[in-house]
């Protein structure tokens, strides 16, 4: 049981700090402020989200188990509300996100407001 | 940004838990340093979203600034008087041992109700604090 | 019931107290022109009346003293009665009353204003000058001498111009200045050293304190005691000729300069002592300093000719003579030294009174407009013929005295470069001050000037008569004079 | 086993924080910002159970709320230079004035 | 060596100096408080890293652990963090406060506009 | 200039009784929860906490259906699993976009369909685009949010409606 | 008499208490009076919170003479490890000043609080006051070295705030950067007891000068005395670390500007004092760390420039406000002296100057509520109309002087004293000269009050009203009482010196 634990666990947290370092690059790598969210997303989901059920795992059916989830639900409710105000208000602010091929100009360069 | 409706509803969602989270570790403080202080913040923080979210004129309504800056001293007074009552009961100032027939259950008591002395009146400044900038220039200073 | 000394120990604060009572009934009654006169003039008669009380038991042997608060331990303030303070007192007392006559005419005679102030004031000098006089010891004479320089800096700058405050300023930044940053100083190293700063015959210094150290003190004292007026700190005594003439009259007169020169004296002879004096290095310097100043002030007297200026230049040069007495460290200098400060004071009064005078009646302030004064105003130019005479030292006149005993201290003591330079300012006297006076009597009036008597206000003339006959007198009664400053000369 | 999911969200944090110095705009930034206070919610639990001490779970849930308020409230800043809800149209209505 | 095993000191230390720089070299006020901030939080830091005992945990009563860090450090600097934030605050009200009575927070256009009307 | 975009009619505040029970229920287990100590005092702490936060809600005004909407609670634990699956799904999608070196990637930004009728309906679809990596909901208009696809499958999979579906059928019926 | 009182047995309870409530009463008069919300009733409160605590002050002074130290265990936690308040004759007396000095600026308050403050904002203005005395009492009463942060810090954030309630905009300024000064005095102050800590583990005054000799490494002893000293230097304003003092002196409201003036520096020096020679030792501060110089200068060039720009000042409050400086290093001097006639010198100055700082300020804050500036300008003439408050101010400026009879003489002549001890001329020459130029800046200002003619069409001013008056002339007088009747400070000053040198009470 103990191994199963451990396993189980050690595997979650694992993937968990794998999407984290992809979404890490992935924040790096994305040429505008648009494309980074998804990257950054991927962390808040899937990487925290395993990480918490790897955590969970370990924890068993206790009090830190409950407070594992709140986290969890927190983090879940907050992150699209914060990654939607960022993108909702850079797009307010007039900046342009790069579309389809005009990515390899360079970024962020959007002074006028060019809702479509 | 009451008018942003993600945030707007998400928020409304989450204010009553995080006053909640507050008071939990307001009243569970007392196995750790400050948890007056923590949990002071975190219920100030409930008013601020519900301030940053609805407008500082509507959390000025639910809390105007006369009631608030006389919480923060009633927090002080409740933190206070705690020592007044110990001093009244023969003991030192703060000497909570003399609060209850057991001495443990005296110190317990006087924690407690110092650490809500000390969450009052955290919370009610951070609050005073943002009302304090977020409400600059639209009142007339004179 | 009280006994006698403690009765008269009562009498000492009193000589304080009254003028400072009488400045505090002047300020209530205020503006009230008789009522203020009044009130000065009956403070003055009190004053001199209970200092005469208190020679009474002095003569008898007794020496009254009290002692008023310990403000630091071994510091008290202490008032006592010795012979030079007592001498001092009678002076001081006497003269104001004289002085308080003469300011009624002149300060009405020229409609001054701020009168009350003025009164205020010049009760308060009163005060401290007594305190002064009967201070006994060290730390209270420079209480009062500080309360003197205070209480007379609203009289030097009455006139609140800017001249009068630029004068006030050189006034009081000399006089403090020189007191709070020598004299308080010498202090201090006197009680650090002795351990006390009583006046006591003798000295104190004498055997608790290095001759080194008793030479620096002793330059220490000389030059703190601004009011001394010892060249160059003398520059405060023409400055404050801005002032009005009954307030050169108490200045030079009355009260600070010769709170000056007196503080020299009992300095010299009841802190340091003629014996430990005369072992000083420095006594001789500030002796050759002070017959400088006499020759010097002297000579610039003698090329003014603001009747004022010149006479506070005679001033800084009639003071030398004290201190040049005090520094002779010997029974004949220090009486001439005593005996000057009475006569000056006597002689000195005449004839600010008598400049006075002149310009209240005459409106003159210049020697060269007093051609022909001599005959419309012959009551007031003769009394300065008198005054200058007695100044010069010249029989039968008080200051005859004096001079007398100054030079028989230069010669005992051997030295002639003195006995020169008094002669040599003997004559200067003569030609400075009689110049003024053989020019009222022996030219004639200006052709434009009105002609026919025309004296100051009776209440002025009286006075500076009353003075100038007070200097003849002196002559003749200088032998109880003598015998109440021969303790001082004895060192006991 | 925890230790390495420490480093690797250390890892993510400092990418978060070169980001937040890049930039390039503010709203780069405050994306940064918070995806390093996300993960500081996450450092702080595996760090809680590092220690046997998942009492740092309650610092762990405080910090994920105080990193959104502060998110919306950086976000308004940067949106209206203020905290204040009044936009300049509102407040020349009200014939008030304002930097 | 010795500097090594003393490292926790030598970065609060240097936080010290970078806080008390920008205190000193920024004209503009809030940056001041910035670095103010730095400051203080170097000396917090020094207290948390001189209260750690080596194998110690964070002082929160709980059962089964016997060594704990000193934990007078870490009330200490509750408080002295309490005492800064409410510097910081007030500074920043007072900061606010001189934006609308001058209309800059740059420090040498403050003195310039108050020398002509001094 | 987005407000006016988003200017929808404030949703009425209705407070109804049962949902203050609710809310009261949630909470109390919630602190029950969090606390697990069960002496009196903290139990009764526990009660005034409870009976603080209701009131507080009541008074911010926050008690209305939009946000207390427990009626919605038992579909929307039916929807979570297919979204956190998505949610998986997507991560990998992502992922591989991130890793992969000539980084091909093809963002679009296209309004998608919203066919929620409330506020909430429409605030739980674009979160659930933005929870779903690949896309981000930027904007809310009215029977339509803004997206900004990654790349154009994730813009198909959004324009296949059918989390608008599952999300309308969770709120709306 | 008040002896008796205290030793009666119905007292005890409260008698035992006393330390506490010393601090306590004001502490909670702050929030009490924010609940109050009434301005007059906020200053009745204050004012009340004050008296008692002066009340509190008198009892331990006469308590301490007749028994000794007192030591109180706050919250039951005997010391070293709980917080100890710690009442001995010096920090009696220095409550005494502190306390005294509070509530009779509280009776003086109301009326130029009124003309200076507006009136929703008084209530605050109260309750910052009370604040500040309450931290002021705090940092003398308490023996424990954090302690001490916490009150500097309660009376530092509270004085900030009421200076910046001044009416001239540079009030913000001045407060602003008295609180950057402030903030990193106290923050090195702090390092200073990290670092006691660190070698001793703990935090008892008392206990750590116990524990502070058999620390064997020497460096990090020094190391935390030059933070202690450093960042109480700039707290209190000890030249070079004066630059925040003479704007916020100059642009607090009047009442503000009076009560610092009297009280906070001296509170700092009096810590300076504490660490010197209760933590540290005379002879490790003045023999193995051998910072008697470094002391020493600094106080000595601030007696001699800050009384040269106080001479060149145009505006009064400034004017007092470098003369403080110039104090503050009277004050330095006379303890780095470190000998008993030093230290009675410098604990009688920090009596005297509060007095005549609190003088000149309320005798300024009643001519600025008649004339409405501080400018010197603006004082022309007014020594005629306002008779009674000028003379106050020109007594006091006297006792500033040094003149004899009142009671800045008395402490100028014991610093002198133990200058001439040490045979250190170029010293006595510099207190000499300071005294001089105060001559001068304050011969300025009664020049001016007196022989100038009040500025053409000023209306004609008023004597300033009772309130103002009344404490004026107290404290004015007490410079003169003080001057004669020295018996009560005198004995307390060199029994505290005493004390300070470890040579018994
Ligand atoms: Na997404
Ligand atoms: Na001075």
């Amino acid at each position: 049981m103990e191994l199963a634990v451990d396993i189980v666990g050690g595997v979650l947290l694992a993937g968990g700090s794998i999407f984290l370092l992809i979404g890490g690059i992935g924040l790096l790598r994305m040429p505008d402020l648009y494309s980074r969210i998804h990257p950054a997303g991927i962390t808040d989901t899937a990487g925290a989200g395993l990480i918490l059920l790897g955590l969970l795992v370990f924890a068993g059916p206790t009090l830190v188990a409950v407070k594992l989830l709140l986290i969890f639900a927190i983090i879940f409710f907050t992150s699209p509300t914060s990654g939607h105000a960022t993108a909702r208000a850079a797009l307010a602010a007039g900046l342009r996100p790069l579309l389809g091929r005009d990515m390899n100009k360079p970024a962020d360069g959007g002074d006028k407001p060019s809702k479509p | 940004m009451k008018h942003h409706r993600v945030l707007r509803i998400i928020s409304k969602m989450l204010i009553p838990y995080i006053m909640l989270f507050a008071l939990y570790v307001q009243f569970h403080g007392d196995f750790g340093p400050g948890g007056g202080f923590q949990a002071g913040v975190i219920l100030a923080s409930a008013l601020i979203l519900y301030g940053l979210i609805f407008g500082i004129d509507a959390a000025a309504d639910v809390m105007p600034g006369w009631v608030l800056i006389r919480i923060i001293a009633a927090g002080v007074l409740i933190y206070g008087g705690v020592g007044v009552a110990t001093m009244m009961m023969g003991g030192e100032y703060l000497n909570y041992s003399v609060l209850a027939a057991e001495q443990v259950a005296g110190q317990h008591l006087g924690i407690l109700v110092i650490e809500f002395g000390v969450g009052t009146t955290v919370a009610a400044a951070m609050v005073g604090i943002f009302f304090a900038f977020a409400q600059r220039g639209s009142e007339d200073d004179d | 019931m009280m006994d006698i000394d403690s009765l008269y120990a009562l009498l000492l604060p009193a000589t304080v107290a009254i003028p400072l009572l009488g400045a505090v009934l002047i300020a209530v009654v205020g503006d009230s022109p008789n009522q203020r006169e009044t009130i000065t003039l009956v403070t003055a008669g009190t004053l001199f009346i209970t200092v005469l009380a208190l020679a009474f038991p002095f003569q008898l042997g007794s020496v009254p003293h009290v002692t008023l608060a310990v403000p630091i331990p071994a510091l008290p303030i202490l008032l006592r009665i010795e012979p030079l303070g007592l001498t001092f007192a009678c002076v001081a007392s006497g003269l104001w009353i004289l002085n308080s006559l003469y300011s009624i005419g002149y300060m009405r005679g020229n409609k001054e204003p701020h009168q009350t102030r003025f009164y205020i004031c010049f009760a308060l000098a009163l005060g401290s000058t007594m305190g002064v006089a009967f201070a006994g010891n060290m730390f209270t004479l420079f209480i009062f001498y500080e309360m003197l320089s205070l209480s007379t800096y609203p009289l030097v700058t009455h006139h609140q111009d800017a001249e009068s405050r630029r004068a006030g300023r050189t006034y009081l930044g000399l006089l403090m200045g020189t007191s709070i940053g020598l004299m308080l100083l010498a202090m201090m190293l006197t009680w650090a050293t002795a351990g006390t700063t009583e006046f006591k015959p003798g000295g104190i210094l004498n055997g608790r304190v290095p001759e080194s150290i008793g030479a620096i003190l002793l330059l220490l004292y000389m030059y703190g005691i601004g009011k001394a007026a010892i060249m160059p700190v003398h520059r405060w005594l023409p400055a404050a000729m801005v002032a009005p003439t009954p307030v050169s009259a108490l200045l030079h007169a009355v009260a600070v300069v010769k709170t000056g020169v007196f503080t020299v004296l009992k300095v010299s002879v009841y802190i340091f002592g003629v014996d430990y004096l005369n072992r000083l290095w420095s006594t001789d310097v500030i002796l050759y300093i002070a017959a400088f100043s006499l020759l010097a002030a002297s000579i610039v007297a003698m090329r003014q000719d603001n009747l004022k200026r010149r006479l506070a230049y005679s001033t800084v040069s009639q003071l030398a003579y004290v201190v040049v007495g005090a520094m002779l460290a010997s029974s004949a200098g220090v009486m001439g030294a005593g005996l000057q400060i009475v006569m000056h004071a006597f002689g000195k009064i005449t004839l600010f009174f008598c400049a006075g005078a002149i310009y209240t009646a005459a409106h003159k302030t210049l020697i060269s407009q007093m051609d022909g004064l001599g005959r419309t105003m012959p009551w007031t130019m003769t009394a300065f013929a008198v005054g200058a005479l007695s100044v010069i030292g010249l029989p039968p006149l008080g200051g005859s005295w004096a001079k007398f005993f100054l030079f028989l201290g230069a010669v005992e003591a051997d030295k002639l470069v003195l006995v020169a330079v008094l002669s040599v300012s003997t004559l200067l006297n003569v030609f400075y001050l009689l110049g003024p006076v053989l020019r009222a009597f022996f030219r004639p009036l200006p052709a434009d000037a009105p002609t026919g008597r025309h004296e100051a206000p009776v209440a002025s003339v009286v006075p500076l008569c009353l003075t100038a006959f007070g200097c003849l007198l002196l002559f003749f009664f200088a032998g109880s004079l003598y015998d109440a400053l021969l303790p001082i000369t004895e060192g006991k | 086993m925890f230790a390495a999911t420490a480093i690797a969200i250390l890892l993510t944090m400092a990418m978060a924080l070169a980001r937040a110095f890049i930039g390039p705009t503010v709203f780069d930034r405050v994306l940064a910002v918070n995806t390093f206070g996300t993960k500081t919610v996450l450092l702080i639990a595996v760090v809680g159970f590092l220690m046997g001490r998942p009492a740092f779970l309650d610092i762990a849930l405080l910090y994920a709320l105080l990193n959104f308020i502060g998110n919306i409230a950086v976000l308004k800043f940067v949106k209206y230079g203020d905290l204040g809800v009044l936009t300049a149209e509102v407040v020349r209505a009200r014939g008030g004035k304002r930097r | 060596m010795l500097l090594l095993s003393h490292y926790n000191y030598w970065i609060a230390f240097i936080l010290l100096l970078v806080g008390l720089y920008i205190v000193v070299s920024r004209g503009n006020l809030v940056k001041k408080l910035v670095g103010l901030n730095v400051f203080q939080a170097a000396v917090f830091l020094f207290y948390i890293s001189m209260g750690k005992i080596i194998g110690g945990t964070a002082p929160i009563a709980e059962p089964g652990f016997t060594v704990y860090s000193n934990p007078l450090p870490h009330v200490l600097i509750l408080t002295a963090i309490v005492v800064g934030v409410a510097t910081t605050a007030l500074g920043l009200a007072i900061v606010v406060r001189i934006n609308e009575a001058y209309g800059t927070i740059e420090e040498d256009e403050l003195d310039e506009r108050d020398e002509p009307g001094s | 200039m987005t407000n006016q975009a988003d200017a929808s009619p404030e949703p009425a505040p209705g407070v109804q009784g049962w949902r203050v029970v609710v809310l009261v229920v949630v909470l109390g287990g919630l602190w029950l929860l969090l606390s697990g100590f069960f002496q009196p005092l903290l139990l009764a702490l526990g009660a005034a906490s409870v009976l603080f936060c209701t009131l507080a809600a009541w008074r911010l005004g926050i008690l209305d259906g939009e946000a207390q909407s427990f009626q919605h609670l038992w579909r929307a634990v039916r929807y979570t699993p297919w979204l956190l699956l998505e949610i998986m799904k997507s991560s990998i999608d992502v992922a591989k976009l991130t890793l992969a070196p000539s980084l091909p990637i093809n963002p679009v930004l296209f309004p998608a369909r919203a066919s929620q009728d409330s506020d909430l309906g429409q605030v739980i679809y674009a979160n659930s685009i933005t929870l779903t990596p690949g896309t981000i909901s930027i904007d809310l208009e009215p029977g339509s949010i803004l997206v900004h696809a990654i790349t154009e499958t994730g813009a198909a999979d959004i324009e296949s409606g059918e989390m608008d579906r599952r999300v309308t059928w969770m709120v709306d019926s | 008499m008040i002896a008796e009182w205290l030793a009666m047995p119905a007292l005890a309870p409260v008698v035992t208490q006393l330390p506490a409530l010393q601090v306590v009463i004001p502490l909670l008069a702050a929030p009490l009076i924010i609940v109050v919300g009434h301005a007059r009733l906020a200053w009745a409160l204050a004012l009340l919170a004050a008296l008692a605590a002066f009340a509190c002050a008198i009892g331990l002074l006469f308590l301490v003479l007749a028994n000794g130290p007192i030591s109180y265990a706050l919250g039951g936690w005997a010391p070293p490890w709980g917080i100890e308040y710690r009442v001995d004759l010096i920090n009696a007396f220095m409550l005494l000043i502190v306390a005294g000095s509070g509530a009779i600026i509280l009776v003086y308050a109301p009326r130029s609080v009124d003309s200076e403050i507006a009136r929703p904002r008084q209530t605050m203005f109260y309750a910052l006051f009370t604040l500040c005395l309450t931290g002021l009492l705090g940092i003398l009463i308490t023996g424990d070295a954090f302690n001490v942060f916490v009150f500097l810090e309660i009376s530092s954030l509270s004085m900030y705030a009421l200076i910046a309630l001044g009416r001239d905009r540079r009030a913000l300024t001045a407060a602003f950067r008295y609180l950057v000064m402030g903030t990193i005095g106290a923050t090195f102050y702090l390092i200073g007891v990290g670092l006691m800590y660190i070698m001793t583990g703990t935090l008892n005054l008392a206990d750590l000068a116990e524990r502070l000799p058999m620390v064997t490494d020497p460096r990090p002893v020094y190391a935390a005395f030059g933070f202690l000293i450093v960042g109480l230097a700039l707290k209190a304003a000890l030249f070079p670390l004066h630059l925040w003092l003479p704007n916020a002196y100059a642009y607090a409201p009047s009442v503000v500007s009076a009560f610092v003036a009297a009280t906070a520096t001296k509170v700092s020096v009096y810590l300076i004092m504490r660490v010197i020679f209760t933590v540290f030792g005379r002879e490790e501060v003045f023999g193995d760390l051998a910072i008697g110089y470094g002391l020493l200068l600094p106080a000595a060039v601030a007696i001699v420039l800050a009384s040269l720009s106080a001479i060149f000042e145009q505006n009064v409050k400034r004017l007092l406000a470098y003369s403080s400086v110039a104090q503050i290093g009277y004050i330095v001097t006379g303890l780095t002296l470190a000998t008993t006639t030093g230290l009675t010198a410098a604990i009688l100055h920090l009596f005297n100057h509060a007095l005549m700082k609190g003088a000149l300020f309320c005798a300024l804050g009643a001519i600025v509520y008649r004339v409405g500036s501080a400018r010197l300008t603006s004082l022309a003439g007014l020594g005629w109309q306002m008779p009674y408050t000028s003379a106050a101010f020109v007594l006091t400026g006297l006792s500033l002087i040094g003149v004899p009879l009142t009671g800045g003489f008395v402490s100028k002549w014991y610093l002198v004293q133990a200058a001439i001890e040490y045979q250190m001329w170029w010293l006595v020459a510099t207190i000499l000269i300071g005294s001089l130029l105060s001559v001068v800046y304050v011969w300025r200002v009664v020049e001016v009050l007196y022989l100038q003619e009040p500025p053409a069409g000023r209306p004609p001013v008023q004597e300033a009203p009772l309130s103002l008056l009344l404490p004026t002339a107290v404290l004015a007088l007490a410079n003169v009482y003080f001057g004669v009747e020295t018996s009560m400070p005198l004995t307390v000053a060199s029994r505290g010196a005493l004390s300070l040198l470890g040579l018994g009470e």
